[in-house]
């Protein structure tokens, strides 16, 4: 590799990057912005992914609609994936238009200029001929001729054009390497595994990766800087980068190895929760039996099934697959049977934006059932807190007899972290709540252990326990049927008082920021990177706010009132018309004024928009 | 009858029946538990799971692992429990209404699939426990609380809508005809795959009669033909009646009667055959022209669903170099920060 | 007939009177209280009347599992079933036994007492031979030997023994119409209508009936007093008895005639909603239609179809179906198409109990769909306000292109009153959100109504409105998918402020009780009477409690924040854990301290703890 | 083909259809319009419902009244349409998930009840829209995103489910064979009743080639059987093929070839059969013995649902005394108070 001594190209050292690549559903650019964060991650760097990919099938090529675009967040202390983008690689015109709005007069944009030709324009909708005039970008624009350059870097294969041209993704992110200073190593390594069966293509890809690098060294006369970005100091060990999804498959991987059960995952493909069953599906040598159902409902029966004979039951979907299981999730609460149902939220109501992010289940999560059923809910904060948020999850569903819900989102799904991988042995262990032999002459099905009201799973098999359940009320005593009104109090209660006690085993409330602040910020789920570095900024721009995210929502955490009571007034940040908010009202009376910061377009906050409406609230107290 | 170590009592719960007097449920009740007793797999090695609904309530007065789940969902709920744990034997408990209306997914996909599970479907041609509406099972212009003017709809036909979904066994009995039940229970039990056995089952409350004859031994003497695989197609008082083809078709004969038919000429009940276009017209048989066939219709070897399972994870399971949940985290592409 | 001077027997006048008819599911209990209940109406009495059947199918003849009952109050005021019972029919051991509590030491106990054999006692789970003594009942115990009298009306028939005791709740009836004084002439013509077709039946029947009559006149010695209920001024009118179901359905078939729409139920049966499909299944001849589908999920589909199509579409169920629907219901919010959902609540969660009443579906109702979906909810006082609630919510279905929740309960739904038959020319006209030829140009599929933000329906078969709606997030302009941040978050908003603009056309919410009165009590559904007779008592013992019960609870009334911060506490009773409760506090912050009466057991409230907990809280402030 | 007043331009709403380019949607999209001209309906006298996949996106590509439900339900939307207003042509465009995985209770019954729906099943044995996982129809073994080590069931086939399910109207085409594809769907659109279009349609994207040669045109010569009402089941590029009957099984033939089979014992199919075996059979055929079976397998008349309810609603309201909301008040037990 040609690694030169940048003569005429200034070298700044930055703390973070943001990089945006974006360009056809076609031209890779997931590709090319995965293999660019595991670069920065593999070298110490935080890291935050956005991948921003359309609903549609297959919108035309060139087209709007058709733009597909994935956001790496590289460097020290990096919380999200940034609000604006350092740099924009646009590989044709649809893709600078539409990301257009992530400039900040500092960015850079990257272009292949051979794209920019008047048919490829028109399909873009540009109405002149200079669409960086008719856009009003005055950036520094680098007009690299990708597509010519990975022609003739791919010359000697006589593969068609259209498949040369698969690998012009590649030219961008060799020239991004250059330009801050990413060896190619690691990234020739994952190239080659990633073709591992067709060596041809990997060889291929590598070619142009090391010509877009050189590109950039032999050019630099026409590229003002070269970064550097400052390594951060992170704990040792080893890492790697996780997904939410993959975080939550690993999560309830490890809670069934570590509980001695078989996992088992009954599911029906929906967008953005589907790659948690194409991840379980992979791990048969784990144990790990995973059921592509007929529908959701299936899906929940299924695992209720299969928790009722002993494994592990989990179920995955997403807003529209949660209302249809509603109905059977109530059966697993009314059996009081542990399962783990996990709703990867996206944009609603009804088919609604099925790629783009939402925190609008919550209330459902919470109160989408007849009667009255207490689930209890919890929700992470991060891809790699997925981890630990199935693990618990999962956790509590075995120990406490209860069904359990994950409420995660399509940002967290499908965004990515680097990620320290975990000391199973250090987790906290997890004890299904079964049977015992010595319970034989005394066990009902609805007798409690009084320490948590959790009744004794009696799995089929267990010799002596013979018994019935199921979804009508049943006698606290004997597990008859009871009709009885005094009864059915009596079980109404203990099964809320059931789910309250789990609060036993979940963290305190814990509060960052101003120790004196008179407001509290409070969110919940994958916001908060976004509301964290916004708190940061404006406690680092003087004022004072407090911070606390919630990651059990049912039960609160214990000392969740108190914490409330101690400020003036509370904002609670979320993507949705305020459902956080309306809850916390709903269970404590009197609060301080509780105010709402709320968006619902699909989209993660943008930290500048939190900023000021947070500091304008501060203003009114 | 195998004789092994468990009667019908030990299947017995002593939870009396909350059935209406003469409800045929009493009658396949009975059944069940000298077929559980007969197949021999010990109470607490056996799950029975039922959705709601009047048959449904068997649940609660067997002795073994049960569950009283949702309406619709008991194959569903039953299906996981097979899956993860395949040495149960694992039943379903289920009426027309919910088998074949709210639950109608799950009978088709779980016939497809082929999960080892025994279903039997207590068709009554009516919704009894919700006191007389029609079912997908009634015939059209049936008058109930719901079609006061009667329905205007064809019903399914258990055994058609079974093999259309791939079925691997199907089987028919009639709730109160003991022995029969008890050796078409125990025969769905030992078939390795999902078993269907529809029981012509009467409400005598809400569809009293609607099997007509075939409901009495009496009427099943002349009316109705017990299947045997292996056997020639005979039935009447005296056995002196019997099937043929004709085309693609199947008429009744008289054996050794005036149009010179013999026994040899008579169809031989083939229920292993892989084809089930004969088995197909068996199950669809009615009168008056033709008997109503009883007994084990199809009951075809094919790979389980649960085991297939089973087998793909011992595969991989010797492929994949990762075993726990340590060396899954190492299977990833990682890198160290020291 | 046989109508004496009572020279021995003293008559005394009284207000009200509550029966409660008991005895085994067989014993015909529902038919004798329901003739009962009529013969009270037509003589000019406000009647309620509570039905208490099993859940089971045939639980065994003469056990406790077995007793249905029927309770009927009639009087002047009256507006609930009663806590109590001033006379109890117990036809057999176990419906004593199992009725006993509701005895006041002044109520009557009449008994058959042909069947206090000591089998039927042992059926009874009796232990010893004297069941009052057991029990410790001391009241005024009448002992009819009516099992024997009935065989014995009926000697002269050839009828097998157990059907001619078929009839032994008409001897029952005879002897209560003889105490009560209630003429036999509309009875016979009852039955005479009943069995049209057996006139053999009615006419034995009839001789039951006169003969228990007859009965009473004879032992009059044995009876200390005959009762006259003093008869109250009704409005003036034609009257029938209805019960909840049965005017849900004459709402819906009223409003459908008035919007010159044909009426379209798609359902499936399930208790205690059946009955509203079994009603609209008669009505042919109005144009009704009736799907009797084959799971929830299709009854609302086929629902949303129709509605579609141009009908009124309708579906009905009960908290189960309600929650399997719920996929589907969110289909209709996002393609705003007018609905009619009804959901008969019964007693849960999951299966639950399902032939009892409960009020815990509002959550539900109000959030059990994923995103953010507003649904207007609306709940009947009485039975016979149920035709009010769903005449309104078709009305507003139609009007605001939106899907409408009914929540009706088990206790409206089987309990009856006596109705004044409505003028329909009297009620609100309802005019269907449709397009007109003239917008044609102008059309897109979510163009608004600029006063009510409803959009206009173009029906399949208008020419010139061709068009595409569906589940997707749509352009507020144009109709088209549409994945726009800015879009998205104009579309929700649009939905949930033509929601709240609602209000616009509901009833404001009124304030009984008290004026000068710092509590306010406030319900909602069928809790009404009972919270009403609460109120009053309290306020007629000299405590000052004003109450407000809500109709429709989505939206709230406009002036609801103005009522309740008029209170220094607010007391909310319902039958669930206090799900009113917590949506008032989540919808308005700082209200007055808001306390909750709650209950259940799968039963209405008793007014006499009612009037005791509410009275406790007074004293709180 | 018929002619009438409109043309598939009429059809058409200019939207583009955004499916990836090669896929067999954009074929049936073309042969839906000339189908829709010919039926001779006008747009707005049509309905389409659609589902959700990749499959369902037909509805934003027709000029007429479409409704993109949710998934798994437009055969119910599509009842509720049809039983409102059975003037309308209602048309439902659905997938293999969509109608046959989380949709296959509503497809069941729609066709026991025969409502009259002009169902488009476009089978591409995959789920295309949430990018590959195998689907209900996907053959044993599949390798997909959720079966990483094939599918271990066995799929549905769409004309056994279809029949099982009493369906009056089963019919297949290949997505690309427009002229084919037309009539099947025109001859759909007549049909009362529920008719069921089995599309072969090829997902270029996840699951290219599952249908071997005969999505080619060349394939179909060899390979497939052209079926029509009437005719004798001839195949091949000369049509020198032939189906005979042998017992319950079917077979080929050389017509006029050594073995000496002659034209006259060549099958000759009968749509319109109410027994289905012998059409069952054929909606079976399967390579490498049999070819495969295109066109009108089925199409029996039948009451269709809709109508028969118009029809008992105007009995009823021939024999009921009352016919609006005021005189069915008169009809219940009244009383005066003065
Ligand atoms: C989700 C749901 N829908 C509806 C019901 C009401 N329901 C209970 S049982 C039943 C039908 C039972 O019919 P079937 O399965 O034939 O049983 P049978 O009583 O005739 O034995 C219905 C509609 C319910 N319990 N749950
Ligand atoms: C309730 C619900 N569950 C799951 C999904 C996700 N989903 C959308 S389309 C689809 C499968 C589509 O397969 P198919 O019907 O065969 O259509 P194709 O895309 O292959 O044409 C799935 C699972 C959804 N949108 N809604
Ligand atoms: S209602 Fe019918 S099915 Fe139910 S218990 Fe009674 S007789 Fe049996
Ligand atoms: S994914 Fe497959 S089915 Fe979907 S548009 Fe592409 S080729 Fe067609
Ligand atoms: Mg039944
Ligand atoms: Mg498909």
């Amino acid at each position: 590799m040609n690694t030169d001594t940048d003569r005429d190209v200034v070298v700044k050292t930055i703390q973070d990057l943001v990089v945006l690549f974006s360009g056809d559903s076609g031209d890779g650019m997931q590709l090319a912005g995965n293999m660019f964060s595991t670069l920065c991650a593999v070298l110490g760097d935080d890291i935050s992914t956005f991948p921003d990919y359309p609903a549609e099938i297959r919108a035309p090529q060139g087209t709007l609609g058709g733009v597909s675009g994935f956001k790496v967040h590289a460097g020290k202390d990096v919380l999200t994936p940034g609000d604006h983008c350092d740099v924009l690689v646009a590989m044709n015109p649809a893709a600078l238009k539409r990301e257009r709005h992530m400039l900040t007069p500092q960015s850079i944009v990257i272009i292949d200029v051979d794209t920019f030709t008047p048919a490829e324009l028109k399909k873009a909708e540009y109405t002149t001929e200079d669409p960086f005039e008719e856009l009003g970008i005055h950036n520094e624009v680098i007009a690299a001729p990708f597509t010519q350059m990975c022609l003739s870097s791919l010359a000697k294969y006589d593969t068609p054009q259209p498949v040369k041209l698969k690998s012009r993704n590649m030219m961008a992110l060799g020239l991004l390497c250059w330009i801050y200073d990413r060896p190619l190593e690691h990234a020739e390594e994952m190239l080659r595994q990633k073709f591992a069966s067709k060596p041809q293509v990997a060889e291929a890809n590598i070619r142009v990766l090391r010509d877009g690098y050189n590109y950039g060294h032999n050019v630099h006369a026409s590229i003002s800087v070269r970064y550097k970005i400052e390594p951060k100091l992170q704990t040792p060990g080893t890492y790697t980068e996780i997904s939410g999804n993959r975080a939550t498959a690993y999560g309830l991987i490890a809670a069934a190895e570590k509980a001695g059960l078989e996992l088992f995952l009954g599911s029906y493909p929906i967008t953005p929760a589907t790659d948690i069953l194409h991840e379980l599906a992979k791990h048969k040598s784990l144990g790990v039996k995973t059921v592509q159902c007929e529908d959701e409902l299936s899906g929940i029966c299924m695992a209720i099934g299969a928790s009722y004979a002993g494994d592990l039951g989990v179920t995955s979907t997403s807003g529209p697959g949660l209302a249809l299981k509603s109905e059977a999730l109530n059966l697993a609460v009314m059996a009081e049977l542990p399962l783990v149902v996990i709703d990867v939220q996206r944009g609603g109501p009804s088919t609604g934006l099925p790629t783009k992010t939402e925190q609008a289940d919550l209330l459902q999560a919470l109160f989408g059932r007849n009667g009255e059923s207490p689930v209890p809910v919890v929700s992470p904060a991060t891809p790699a807190d997925c981890f630990e948020c199935a693990y618990m999850a999962a956790k509590v569903a075995l120990e406490h007899m209860t069904p359990v819900i994950l409420l995660s989102d399509a940002f967290l799904a499908n965004g990515s972290a680097s990620w320290k991988l975990p000391d199973l042995s250090k987790y906290p262990p997890i004890a299904p709540h079964d049977v015992t032999p010595e319970m034989a002459s005394v066990w009902t099905p609805y007798r409690r252990d009084p320490a948590t009201l959790a009744r004794y799973r009696a799995v089929p098999g267990t010799p002596g326990f013979c018994h019935v359940i199921g979804g009508l009320e049943k006698d606290a005593e004997t597990g008859a049927i009871s009709y009885d009104p005094d009864n059915h109090e009596r079980m109404i209660s203990a099964r809320r008082r059931k789910v309250e006690l789990i609060d036993r085993d979940i963290p305190q409330l814990s509060v960052r920021g101003a120790a004196d602040a008179d407001t509290l910020v409070i969110g919940w789920g994958g916001t908060y990177g976004h509301i964290l570095e916004a708190v940061d900024r404006i406690n680092r721009d003087g004022s004072r706010v407090a911070f606390a995210h919630l990651q059990w929502i049912n039960p609160l955490p214990s000392n969740t009132e108190q914490v409330l009571r101690r400020y003036k007034q509370i904002i609670v940040c979320e993507l949705n018309c305020g459902q956080l908010a309306a809850y916390l009202r709903m269970r404590y009376q009197h609060l301080p004024e509780v105010r709402q910061v709320n968006r619902i377009q699909g989209q993660p906050f943008i930290v500048d928009e939190l900023v000021d409406e947070i500091t304008n609230y501060l203003k009114q107290i | 009858m195998e004789t092994n170590q468990y009667t019908p009592e030990d299947f017995s719960n002593g939870v009396r029946g909350k059935w209406c007097a003469g409800c045929g449920d009493f009658g396949l009740h009975s059944s069940l538990k000298r077929a559980l007793a007969a197949v021999g797999a010990a109470p607490d090695q056996t799950i029975l799971i039922s959705g709601i609904g009047c048959s449904s309530r068997m649940a609660y007065h067997v002795k073994s692992y049960c569950f009283h789940t949702v309406h619709g969902r008991p194959i569903a709920v039953a299906s996981g429990c097979k899956i993860a744990n395949p040495k149960l034997n694992v039943w379903v408990v289920t009426g027309d209404g919910d088998c074949l209306a709210i639950g109608g997914n799950h009978f088709i996909h779980a016939l497809r699939r082929n999960v080892d599970l025994n279903i039997i479907l207590l068709n009554n041609r009516i919704y009894g426990l919700t006191k007389g509406q029609y079912s997908p099972t009634s015939l059209r212009g049936f008058v109930s609380k719901s079609s006061p003017y009667g329905t205007v709809e064809d019903p399914f036909r258990p055994g058609a809508l079974a093999l259309g979904a791939e079925a691997t066994y199907f089987a028919r009995c009639v709730a109160t005809d003991g022995p029969a039940s008890v050796d078409v229970l125990t025969s769905a039990a030992h078939h390795k795959g999902a078993s269907v056995v529809e029981v012509l089952q009467n409400c005598v409350t809400f569809n009293n009669g609607t099997y007509g004859d075939i409901y009495t031994a009496e009427g099943r003497k002349r009316h109705a033909l017990y299947l045997e695989h292996g056997k020639p197609m005979l039935f009447g008082p005296n056995k002196e009646y019997g099937i043929v083809r004709k085309g693609f078709e199947l008429r009744v004969v008289k054996v050794d009667g005036p149009e010179g038919w013999k026994l040899k000429d008579i169809l031989v009940h083939d229920a292993h055959a892989v084809d089930h276009t004969l088995q197909l017209k068996l199950a669809l048989m009615e009168g008056p022209e033709l008997p109503v066939a009883l007994g084990v219709i199809r009951d075809v070897e094919a790979p389980t669903y649960d085991e297939a399972v089973m087998q793909q994870m011992k595969e991989v399971s010797a492929r994949k170099p990762y075993h726990n949940f340590d060396e899954l985290l190492r299977t990833s592409d990682t890198w160290e920060i020291h």
